[in-house]
């Protein structure tokens, strides 16, 4: 869906927000940030702002629902309805039924969720702002909110969107870089067990593409695994929005 | 179908025990007086998307409210005016208590009596939303999200929605050749009128102001009064079963009046409105 | 929203439909008019035209929903589609959801839940004519059909709505004073307990018109607290209209 | 998805085998002979905001009808005629059976077999609700409500529909400059047919009409026929599971054209028709 | 709701598809063409295309929803969206809706839920086109499905629809033939029990017509049962549609 | 709100050994080698109502796909082209795992996929289905129904959408005196494009291609490949929990490319095109 008139990469390979082709967007972490939950996380990855909360392991109500070997994982992605240029309606669309679904099974690959049968364990994923990548840094975001919430995972997971933008590969695509861009190609990896727990491909690619974009994901999610570490080592250390 | 909700637990009695001995002595849990209400802070501007958001935080519940305008037909009754609609989700993450879904009774409680706050206290200026007479009014939608609960969403979704109209910038559209388009200006909405509510929680004969959540699970009943800036009443409503002692009910009119002043005076020190 | 052409109420004090100020309209009450429900009751309070049934106490299932220590009340508030002006779309409005809340609340304030625990209590408001005042009839009638159902109460419910229109405040409003008039205070007591068991207010009052208007509802309570009782005495005494 | 209802219960089986002995004999229960309907009330303008309004009571079976008129668009492949839906809500008030919520299938069945039987029987002039030819006409809701339930619905519900539409004052509209607008006046529906139901209830080789709540519940099978004034047979449904005997059906069909005679009979003489 | 205009019925008694007045449209039956569910039909009767499938006998859940002493019949009727000449938007109709409830009836007249009891069985009507006679087609279908799921019946299910067309009247209503016909009257049978287990009349007979139209479906149905009875005994002999 | 899947049983474990032994020899339980599709039956022209229909079976999963049109509005931001929508329900005919209601979020996925894999290939000329630019255009209603389910049944609904759009016949519209009507003639939407999907499963680091619905429940996990006829890859879906080694992806894409070959000429065979 290549728009002729708009130029979204400079002669320079400079995008139209000023960063490089192979640049993540500024990256803020907050955890802890919810009180009520279990667990909760907030992650900006450029405009794009998000919460995440965990809640459990708990009892399962109505108890019919329980497993009797492993805990159930219930999901939920959500976007507020001012989060988007268009006022989205009150109400769970079919993208937010679509993305709470690969979310779930993202995390459901790493969670060992055989230690808590019986139970379930709640992650919800609330968008406060949408600016492209929202079910990337909402894994991010959950990934580390089950690990303040205590919940033995194999890895965090962390994830970003890969995509093509007028012929050039680029890293970490912003809304209007999505919608006018060739293809968009969001992963999410448990680094540490090379594996992929996300992908989804938007777009046309070709074989090559593929190969190189998958490449410049990694790359991505190493650098934000990095920064997941970090933020969970100095946990607090900085003073948080929340705290103001 | 209104449904009785889960009953005080016998822990919840010894706790209403506890916090009505500490009130007989002009103390609560957390070392505030009746009628002292938690740390408010507010975060305006975090939602670079709508129209206006704030962040309001009341100890340690947190709402967020956001604003977006859109243009539509005004009322046939009320053909010179724009409107606004409030809805409220108690979303999941802020509780245990909530759950995902349309929003459940409290939801729509917290909307209307928001909105009823809003619109009796005559806070917009309801003709300036006019485009076009009969034809073309602005609609503003005001959505309010709990984020985190600590008891009392109704005193901070009120500063948060007032926080976000207050800054809102709301872009203007004209009529060229027929055909709506924006302007790529902006206009403010210069609240008439600045309507904050208290919410108060009765134990047996006495009353406490902004209950946290331990207290709030432990009150005999409760009570949101909301007051404006010219001392009048614009908003009650009673919220949870139980019986209000009819002499009681002026004190706590007065101690609404009194300390909405004080929410009135960090709100406009925090926004930098002289009022 | 005053409207400054309507002219509701006249120099000497006259009411749009000739009632004096502090006056409540004509008010009838008949009781045990539905025969399949435990409990009912017919209230017209001028052309506000309200039927109440009860059922219970009875066994709740699901059973995982019922208490250990009390009975469950639940409550639905409806109106029929033709009972207001513009016809009212199927299913529940928020308004109704938020009505039949506060309904609830304010019976649960003097059923004794605690002597049945286990079982459930339902309470149904229907509205045939709207045209003021629906909620605080509404809870009148239900609080006579709880009584004919032989559920123990500390107290009848009595209630009305006390406003403010062009000025003078004025009991018990009609539709067209709600609408147009400057303040509506519902409220609903148990009158014995000297207790408010329902309190909403929208509109605006100084806190001298509050304490007035709080009187002044008191006195209509009275009075229809008085009829509630008269009714339950001489309980099927005159020719019903639902047995002409 | 349609469910199986409850079980007659053991109690149900010794109910159906003194309703049946009953019917052997010639009686019932309530000490009606196998063919006699229960006593029949109608109220007429209870609800003074509906454009039509009934009351009718079938012994302990009470029904509330209202009809409220609004103007859209004709349907396209009948641009010279106004249109009718009907609703109908089994409302929890009346039956420990009945649920709140949306109208479940009883409720939607009971609308379409009232819708069918009017709409067939042609009793409604639709095109003098035309108001421009393809352009505007009326619509009415006829909306019905079941408020006390003690068995057989369905003839009560066409008796007040049926009155509801009789004694309606429709108000009238007129186009001016382009927009529609009331006229002050009111015009009356001039019904072309009066189509009743009988509900009839099998036991074994035995049928009785208008079946009482008791005997519903003990009944193998049940079955609505409704006949107009011209003795056609407007509208058959059967309504519950279980086998009709063939040969059952010609006399049944005869009463409901009896039985249909006598509540039309009642219906004009407490309505005032002349007919 | 007879169209002067269309002349459905020539001089000589020929119908708008050729047929004669009191024939039946071609009709073909297959069974077994569904391999996941436990029993399955295929019927077409002229251009009305119906699966059907059954589910069970099999345990219910939640639990207590089970009956002690025989087994529920679930039964949905639903039709794809381009079954017909307007798009059926996606859910439930109100007509589909009714549909499955006097489907459903028809059904529990003839299985024997008793020999299942704490069990459901699931009856499925999925109409792929529909150009008159579904209801009925669809029963047909049904109780094929019933019987190759070995569920035992009282009887099987033959049904069909007779009107009225222009003053006529005729066997198995195509579309045009119901909607501009004076009368339709779908009619089931357990013939072999010589009783009716679905009856319906949507427009205007006189009673003499009544009994010849019930005795012209009599005759549709005795040819319909012979049908499916054949089908039943060859059983897969012919090359089916599904395994092409 | 997305919730866990049942956990693989004792016997899917054990079963999982089995498929991933035969796996090891490059066998599978059907006696297909781990790259083999199931055979592909195409029936187009089922549904005459519909304006392009198919009724696919890839092995034991049958797959039916009709299509309407109607005319709507182009977006705003898109006046020249006209669109088109997919739905997917899974029949509860097909499955006793499939649940009677609205989709569920499988069927939600499987129509999101389906549209994302014929939108970016740009299968279906948009231009062509734009009747007056800004005004009106054609918008072609795709509804994939499952109608028996033994696995994979992402692959034939694909296969189906394509084989009803290609063999559509789309009633054409013009407009007369401002009114639109159907000329009564038809045209064909020519696809621009033929991306169709491999579904792989994953046991271990052995894949093996379109699961069979024995197969499909003892995965790790499985993921979509859809690859266009310039070997394109035009769609991925990971859709299921599990951890995809990613040296794996590069295999599975080379087979994807290989294997949508050999479906795009069964396809063209089976519908004639000299593709």
């Amino acid at each position: 869906m290549k728009n002729e008139k708009l130029k979204l990469i400079s002669e320079e390979g400079i995008r139209i927000d000023g960063r490089k082709l192979e640049e993540l967007r500024p990256l803020r972490i907050e955890i802890g940030v919810l009180d009520k939950s279990d667990g909760s996380a907030y992650v900006e990855l450029g405009k794009t702002k998000i919460f995440a909360a965990v809640f459990g392991p708990r009892e399962v109500h109505p108890k019919h629902l329980a497993l009797p070997d492993r805990a159930i994982l219930n999901c939920r992605y959500h976007m507020t309805s001012f989060s988007v240029d268009e006022r989205k309606p009150l109400g769970m669309t079919r993208r937010e039924i679509e993305l709470s679904k690969v979310i779930r099974e993202a995390l459901e690959s790493v969670v060992f969720l055989e230690e808590f049968p019986r139970t379930s364990i709640d992650v919800y994923v609330e968008v406060i702002q949408a600016d492209g990548g929202t079910r990337t840094a909402g894994l991010t975001a959950a990934s580390l909110a089950l690990a303040e919430a205590g919940i033995p995972m194999a890895d965090l997971v962390a994830a970003v969107a890969v995509g093509k933008v007028e012929g050039h590969l680029v890293l970490d695509l912003c809304d209007i870089e999505d919608k006018y861009g060739e293809a968009d190609m969001p992963i999410a990896m448990a680094p540490r067990l090379n594996s992929i727990v996300l992908l989804q491909l938007n777009g046309r690619l070709t074989k090559e593409e593929f190969r190189k974009a998958l490449e410049l994901a990694k790359k991505g999610i190493m650098e934000i695994y990095q920064k997941q570490r970090d933020a969970l080592r100095k946990k607090y250390s900085e003073v948080s929005l929340m705290e103001v | 179908m209104s449904i009785s909700q889960m009953k005080k637990s016998l822990t919840a009695r010894i706790v209403q025990e506890k916090i009505y001995n500490l009130l007989m002595q002009g103390k609560r849990l957390d070392g505030r007086s009746p009628t002292d209400i938690r740390p408010i802070n507010i975060v305006t501007g975090l939602v670079e998307k709508a129209d206006g958001s704030a962040l309001v935080s009341m100890g340690g519940t947190k709402i967020l409210v956001g604003i977006k305008t859109e243009v539509g037909s005004p009322y046939p009754d009320r053909p010179r005016e724009g409107s606004f609609t409030v809805n409220a989700e108690l979303l999941p993450l802020a509780s245990i208590s909530f759950e995902p879904g349309p929003p459940d009774e409290r939801g729509v409680e917290l909307a209307r009596v928001v909105d009823r706050s809003i619109r009796e206290s005559r806070c917009i200026d309801l003709e300036k939303l006019c485009l076009i007479e009969g034809e073309k009014a602005y609609i503003l939608f005001i959505d309010i999200y709990v984020l985190d609960y600590d008891g009392n969403y109704y005193d901070p979704s009120t500063i948060a929605v007032l926080a976000a109209l207050a800054t809102a910038r709301i872009p203007r559209y004209e009529v060229v050749n027929g055909k709506l388009q924006k302007t790529g200006e902006y206009f403010n909405l210069q609240l008439q009128s600045l309507p904050f509510t208290i919410t108060f929680g009765i134990i047996k004969e006495r009353f406490l102001v902004d209950p946290q959540i331990e207290e709030e699970s432990a009150l005999d009943v409760s009570l949101i009064i909301g007051v404006d800036e010219k001392d009048n009443v614009v908003s009650i409503q009673k919220n949870s079963p139980g019986l209000i002692p009819e002499n009681l009910l002026e004190q706590m009119i007065e101690t609404a009046s009194e300390k909405t002043k004080t929410i009135r005076q960090k709100f406009c020190e925090a926004l930098n409105i002289g009022k």
